[in-house]
Formats: structure tokens, sequence, C-alpha cells
């Protein structure tokens, strides 16, 4: 399967509510990327939301913080939150259905801190 | 062990990817997720991994799906006979992932370079000057 | 001496930027029609491309990914696809128009029709382009381009009166006759003159060529700072020699030749043949500038091998648009379309173009997983707040205003 | 806006057809390029009589001029006059214009031979000339 395959496609939850959108595939690197870890980037859930926008340009997750006026107008109603992968069921062509209801749902935490920046 | 968490479309999407020797090497246009075995029926609730890092014309042409996408798709894999054009890169030879994804291999193992040594070999090798070095 | 040409990559995108045939003709156009009524736009322009220029400057140096990649990267690909659609389509444009306009400053010196040369100059810019080093490349076309500094001498020379000049830009006013509607496509025209998307192509393009890193962030500012109002200073001082010389009489402008009137009878031949001089780098300059972005656009948002930092044959995707890229321009300039029309009406596409490219620099020049402690200031990010109002405001009407005003008739 | 107005009123009182008011536009419009033109060629003399231009610069930037004339009169020229009373008003451009673009066409020669002589004894013609297609289009502003 490929990320594009998940991405965008409407999030249904059992009672056959929609939870928004994936905006993203949230994946957990559990080492050091080598040759001796064949399974280091593990799918931990899936990021939906509404505004694909402010998702595209990362507001709501990664630590970009201004300018205040893009932040305003792209987070305005939309709160992205986490699937976890163990509530996916079906992966069809244009809907992804979860078990329970997507009323508790968490909020997504920001994931950048900075860590991935910048070469010497 | 400190996990990182990372976002595969906000932080692998259309990210350079560099070769071993500092060239540039095209970027990631899609990413290889494998689901576990069974799934969703999967007793041990084991995750799906990202297994590669794909790259080249072919593989961003499907993502763009639609009529210019498809026909894209279909025009380069005629003009790529016998494959899909994807430079698969296997996790494993991920060094970093940063602002830019470095990879432990070079550009000339990847096949979705090979229109560039298409043009290398036919073109601009052939203009007097081209192997001039820049410093 | 090697802190003097550290500065030429923001010289010379500046001058290719600021005083291309397109700008060149234009600010003389409307310092004839209009005098210092539109000299405020310019200023607005210097301070967006420098802020625009700084923020991508910074973000090449710190993590060596230049404006096109992080375009991709944060529109994702079919948003970036439509503006590598759009600005290679000004791009190719604007190149016609340089090398149509370095052959116009060569016929105005030889008075051999500029057709002939036109051939000549198109392998000159690519000749330049596939052997000349980036540095080299950059501190000559650079340092010959300061010939244009001749229009300020002329300005200063014509001994104008600086208070009712600065009144009169300061105060605009519009002649009778003159449409509001004309004059805001005209202010657009100027504006997309100071903020071309090609000119951060450019530059943060060339800051990789350069090696810049995140120790070179004062030779950035440095370039921004000094390249840029130099640049601007530049523009200001065509629109005032027109509007002291040209405008009393009344001359609508629309050949090279007439701008370089005022500094000949001001100057006599040793200005106009520096003028001349001054004309061809320039046009020169942008020619390079224009013909590189086409490759550095089209390169970074397919992740290719791309610059000068590495042998021809290291990038052969990327010589080969260039090459190509080229010779589609010569080819449109043989057909002997107006070179002057063509940029005015690529400036007012650019303008069209430039939110696409804008918000993704002030976006990622926020991003820490980027730029680290390096990211935008609350002053940076207040200005970028209300030149993004600008650049939108400015994309939305372009369109209808050129429509409306049948492009400043 | 008062300009508009006071354009508008005029012409209501001329009492003379949309079309008749668009041509006269369209004839104001032609000798003002050819008076810039003519204006432009006046400052290149000037530089001439000063010596400070080259010959090869003089000649390309009064063919220029010249060119840019000739193509407003022919464009002018192939528009269908609307009245009778528009036949008149386009002989008097013809002529105005056409005086003026012979004048342009001594200057080019003058130039192309290098006869700086010849081109300045046509400086005052050439301000004449200007000043006169200046009153032309004053008095047939619409």
């Amino acid at each position: 399967m490929r990320l594009s395959e998940l991405l965008n496609k409407e999030v249904i939850d059992a009672n056959g509510q929609s939870a928004g959108h994936v905006h993203d595939v949230r994946v957990i690197q559990d080492g050091p990327i080598t040759s001796s870890f064949d399974a280091a980037l593990r799918v931990h859930g899936l990021i939906v939301g509404r505004g694909a926008l402010a998702n595209r340009l990362g507001y709501g997750r990664s630590a970009v913080r201004g300018p205040w006026v893009i932040r305003a107008v792209l987070e305005a109603g939309d709160k992205p939150t986490v699937v976890p992968w163990h509530r996916v069921r079906v992966i069809e062509a244009t809907r992804i259905l979860i078990t329970g209801s997507c009323d508790d749902l968490e909020r997504a935490r920001p994931v950048s801190d900075g860590r991935g920046a910048a070469r010497e | 062990m400190n996990a990182r968490v990372i976002d595969a479309a906000l932080e692998l999407l259309d990210r350079q990817l560099i070769d071993r020797d500092g060239k540039l090497a095209g970027n990631v246009d899609d990413v290889e997720i494998a689901l576990p075995e069974n799934w969703p029926d999967n007793e041990r609730g084991e995750l799906p991994v990202v297994t590669a890092l794909l790259s080249g014309p072919g593989v961003l042409a499907e993502r763009f799906g639609g009529r210019l996408g498809r026909g894209w798709a279909a025009f380069y894999r005629r003009i790529h006979p016998g494959t899909d054009g994807s430079g698969s890169i296997p996790l494993a030879q991920v060094r970093d992932i940063g602002s830019a994804i470095r990879l432990a291999i070079s550009r000339d193992e990847l096949s979705s370079t090979r229109m560039e040594e298409w043009f290398r070999r036919h073109l601009i090798s052939k203009i007097p000057g081209a192997g001039h070095a820049p410093e | 001496m090697k802190k003097v040409f550290a500065l030429t990559l923001g010289v010379l995108t500046a001058i290719g930027g600021f005083v291309d045939i397109g700008d060149i003709v234009a600010n003389t156009a409307v310092g004839a029609r209009y005098k210092w009524a539109l000299a405020w736009v310019v200023v607005v322009g210097i301070i967006g491309i420098m802020l625009f220029a700084e923020m991508a400057g910074r973000v090449a140096s710190v993590s060596g990914r230049a404006v096109f990649d992080l375009v991709r990267e944060r529109l994702g690909p079919r948003f970036a696809l439509a503006n590598l659609i759009g600005s290679f389509f000004v791009n190719l444009m604007t190149l016609t128009a340089e090398i149509a306009g370095v052959a116009l400053a060569l016929e105005l010196a030889t008075d051999v029709n500029y057709l002939l040369w036109l051939p000549v100059c198109a392998f000159a810019v690519w000749l330049v382009i596939w052997r000349v080093k980036f540095e080299t490349m950059e501190d000559v076309v650079g340092i010959v381009g300061l010939a244009m500094i001749v229009v300020a001498v002329t300005v200063w020379r014509t001994g104008p009166d600086w208070g009712s000049m600065f009144h009169e830009a300061t105060h605009p006013s519009l002649k009778s006759g003159e449409g509001l509607p004309t004059y805001f496509y005209y202010a657009i025209a100027l504006f997309g003159a100071a903020m071309t998307p090609y000119e951060v192509f450019f530059f943060s393009s060339g800051a990789v060529e350069e090696h810049w890193t995140r120790s070179d962030l004062f030779v950035n500012r440095a370039n921004v700072y000094l390249g840029f109002p130099l640049g601007g200073l530049l523009s200001l001082a065509l629109m005032s020699s027109a509007a002291l010389t040209l405008a009393p009489l009344d001359i609508s402008v629309a050949h090279l030749g007439q701008v370089a009137l005022p500094t000949a009878l001001t100057l006599g031949k040793v200005g106009l043949a520096t003028l001349l001089i001054g004309f061809f780098a320039a046009t020169f300059g942008a020619a390079l500038e224009t013909a590189l972005s086409s490759g550095y656009t089209i390169a970074q948002f397919f992740g290719w091998q791309w610059g000068k930092f590495v042998r021809p044959r290291d990038a052969a995707r990327f010589h080969t648009v260039v090459l190509a890229t080229v010779v589609v321009a010569a080819i449109i300039g043989l057909s002997s379309v107006d070179p002057i029309k063509v940029t005015e009406y690529s400036l007012i596409f650019s303008a069209v173009a430039l939110p696409l490219t804008y918000i993704p620099i002030l976006v990622v020049a926020n991003d820490p997983s980027y730029l680290g402690d390096r990211v935008n200031s609350r002053f940076s990010n207040a200005l970028g707040s209300v030149y993004l109002v600008i650049v939108v405001v400015a994309a939305v009407a372009a369109i209808p205003l050129m429509l409306a005003t049948k492009a400043g008739a | 806006m008062a300009v508009a107005l006071a354009a508008l009123l005029t012409s209501a009182c001329v009492g003379s057809s949309r079309g008749d008011t668009d041509y006269q536009k369209k004839a104001v419009a032609t000798t003002e390029h050819v008076r810039s033109s003519v204006r432009t060629v006046q400052l290149a003399v000037q530089a001439a009589g000063e010596d400070d231009a080259f010959g090869p610069f003089l000649s390309r930037v009064i063919s220029q001029a010249e060119d840019d004339a000739s193509s407003a009169l022919n464009g002018f020229a192939s528009i269908q006059p609307p009245s009778a009373r528009s036949d008149l008003l386009r002989d008097a451009v013809d002529q105005a214009a056409s005086g003026a673009i012979d004048l342009l066409a001594k200057a080019r020669i003058a130039a192309r031979r290098n006869d700086l002589g010849a081109l300045t004894m046509l400086a005052d013609s050439l301000v004449r000339t200007g000043d006169q297609l200046e009153q032309f289009a004053e008095d047939h502003h619409a």
C-alpha cells in the first residue's frame, strides 16, 4: 500500500458519522535508522481533520507558530485528531471505516520540535 | 531509546533525497507501507510498517490521479518498458530524515534517475566542457 | 576585497530584477507620464523584495533548500505544478525579452538591427551558464551592471528641485485626463517588477550555489540590504530622469533609445557610452537570472540535481532544461514579437503568480524544523503579514485592471 | 470625474454621434503619438548639436521614432470615418501627421549620413511642428 492511498480519504465512524479527512499518517521511529533495524518506522495512527490547506502548510501539528494572520485563518475550526491504527477496520476507495465513535478521538499533538533541522 | 514521531505526509512526502555523495537524487514522491499479515484480523495487534520511499516521475504521476496523472503515468511506462519507473528505496538505505532525506546509496543505483543518465549520455556529455570542474 | 565580491549576488539579483529591459522602459515610461506620482510603489516594492529575499536566503543558507523545493513541500505537487507552469511561462517570456534587450542595447551602439544580434546574444547567455563559474559570472555582471549608476548621476547633474520632487512623490496627484484604473495598473506593474518570483528563485538558489551556511547569514543580510535598495535606487533614478527631461515635452516612451536621451543630453558621449554598457550588463544579467531560474524551478520541483556547483554532466537534466529554454526564447524573440510589450505583460503575470511563492516561504521561515532558532522575528512576521495582504490584493486586481485599462493604454 | 463630465457635456453640445466622438478621440491620440515622436527626435537633434551622442545611436533613435509615427498614422488611416464630417478631420490629421513624418524622414536621412550640419538645421522646424501638433490635439479634444 502507498501513503497516497490513505491520504485525503474520508474517515467514517461506527455510527456512520464523518470524522474528517486523512491529513497525514503518523509514524513512530523506534530506533535509529540503520540496516540492522528492519522495521524502524511503524504506523501509529491517522491524523484526521478538516482544513486541508492548514494541514498542508503544517499548521496545527508542527512547531510553526507565526505569522498569526495565516495561523488564525487556517486554524479556525480545524482541530486535527488522531485515529489510533487499531481502530482502522476497512480501507475503501474513498473512505476509511473505523470502530467506535469519532467523539472520543484525541487531539493530535504537535510533532516537530526542531530536531530534524538545520545542517551545519 | 528515544522514539521520534514523524508525520509522513508533512515530513517525508515531497522532500529532497540526497545520495551518499551529496548529489540530489529526486524527491520522495510516495511512501510504501506494508500492512501486517491478515490485517485487519491480525491477533497480535501488529502495526503497519514503512518499508520504502518511492521516487520517480511514474510514482508522482500516479499520485496526481485524474486524467493528467493517468496520461502522464501511461506515457512514462511507454518510454520505460518493463518498469513502473519507481526508484524504490528500502528504508534500510535511509540515513537521516531532516529538511532533506539522506541516503546510504548512490543515485546511480536508483531506477528513477535513468532519464538523467539518458540526457547525460546522449546530449550533455557530447557538448565540449561537460566534465569541466566547477571550482 | 573578497568581502566586496561577497555582495555581488545581491547586486546582480537586484539589477536583474529592478533594471532589466522591461523595468528600464517601464520606469522611464512611468516617469514621463506620471512624474513622481508612482515613486511610492518602488519604495513599497523594495521593502517587499528585501523581506522576501532575506527569508528565502536565510532558509537556503540554514537548510540548503532553495525556494521551489519548499514550494512543493508546502503546497503539495498539484498547486506546486500549477505554480511551476505559471512561473516557467513568466520566466520564458522574461528571458525572451532579456535576450532581445541585450540585442537592443547592441543595436543602439551599432545601428545594426537587433534581430541580427539576437542569436549571438542567446548563444552568449547559454555559453556563460555552461562554462563560467557562478562566482565569476555574478562578480563580472554585477560589477559592470553598476554602470547603470550613471542614471543617478544624470539626475544629480540635471539639478532638480529636490524639495518639489519630494513633494510630488509624497503627494501623488494625477494630471487631468488620467484615470485611476490606469494609475493602479501601472502601480501593479511596478510592484510586479520589484517583487518578481524569479529574483527569489535565483537569489535562494545562488545562496546554495555559493555554499552559504548558517554562518553566512550575515552575508545574506548584507546582500539583501545593499543589493535591493541599490536596484530600487536605479529604478527611481530612471523614473526621475524621465520626469525631468521627457515629461516636460510629454514624450511617451516605448524604446530603449528614448531612455538614454536624458543621459546623453546631460552627460554627453561618455555618459551615453556608460549607460549603454549598463543596459548591456543589466539585461545580460537578467537573461542569466531567468535562464538559470527556469532550470532551477523545474529541477527543484522534481528533485533533480541542479546548479553550477557540480560539473554539467552531473546535472544533465538541469542543463538540458536551460539549453532548451534559451533556444525556445531565442526562437520566440526572432519571431519579432515586441520584446518590451512582452515584459510588460510578464510583469503583470508575475504579480499574479507571486502569492504561490510568497506564502510557502513565509510559512517555512517560521518553521523551526528548517530553521532551528533562526525563525522569523516578530518584526519580520508583522511586516510579512502586511505584505501578504499587499501581494494577494495585487494578484487579485492585476488581471481585471489589465483588461479594464487595455494594458495601460 | 469632472473632466469626464465636461467631456460628456461638450460632446453632447456639439451633437455629434458616438461614432464621430470615437473617431475624434482616435484622431487626437494619433496626433499625440506623432507629436511624441517629433519631440523625441527634437531631443536627439539637440544632443547631436551639442555633440553629446554617437551617430549609430542617433540614427537608431530617430528611425524608431519615425517608424512609430508612421505606424500610428497608418493605423488611423485604416479606420473608416463614420460620417462626412469626420472626413474633414481625417484629411486634417493626415496633412499634419504626414508633414511631421516627412520631417522625421529628413532627420533620419541626415543621421544615417552622419551629416550633423543638416541634422541640426532641422531643430527649429522640429520644435515648430511639435507645437503645431500639440495645438491641433488641443483644438480637437473631444
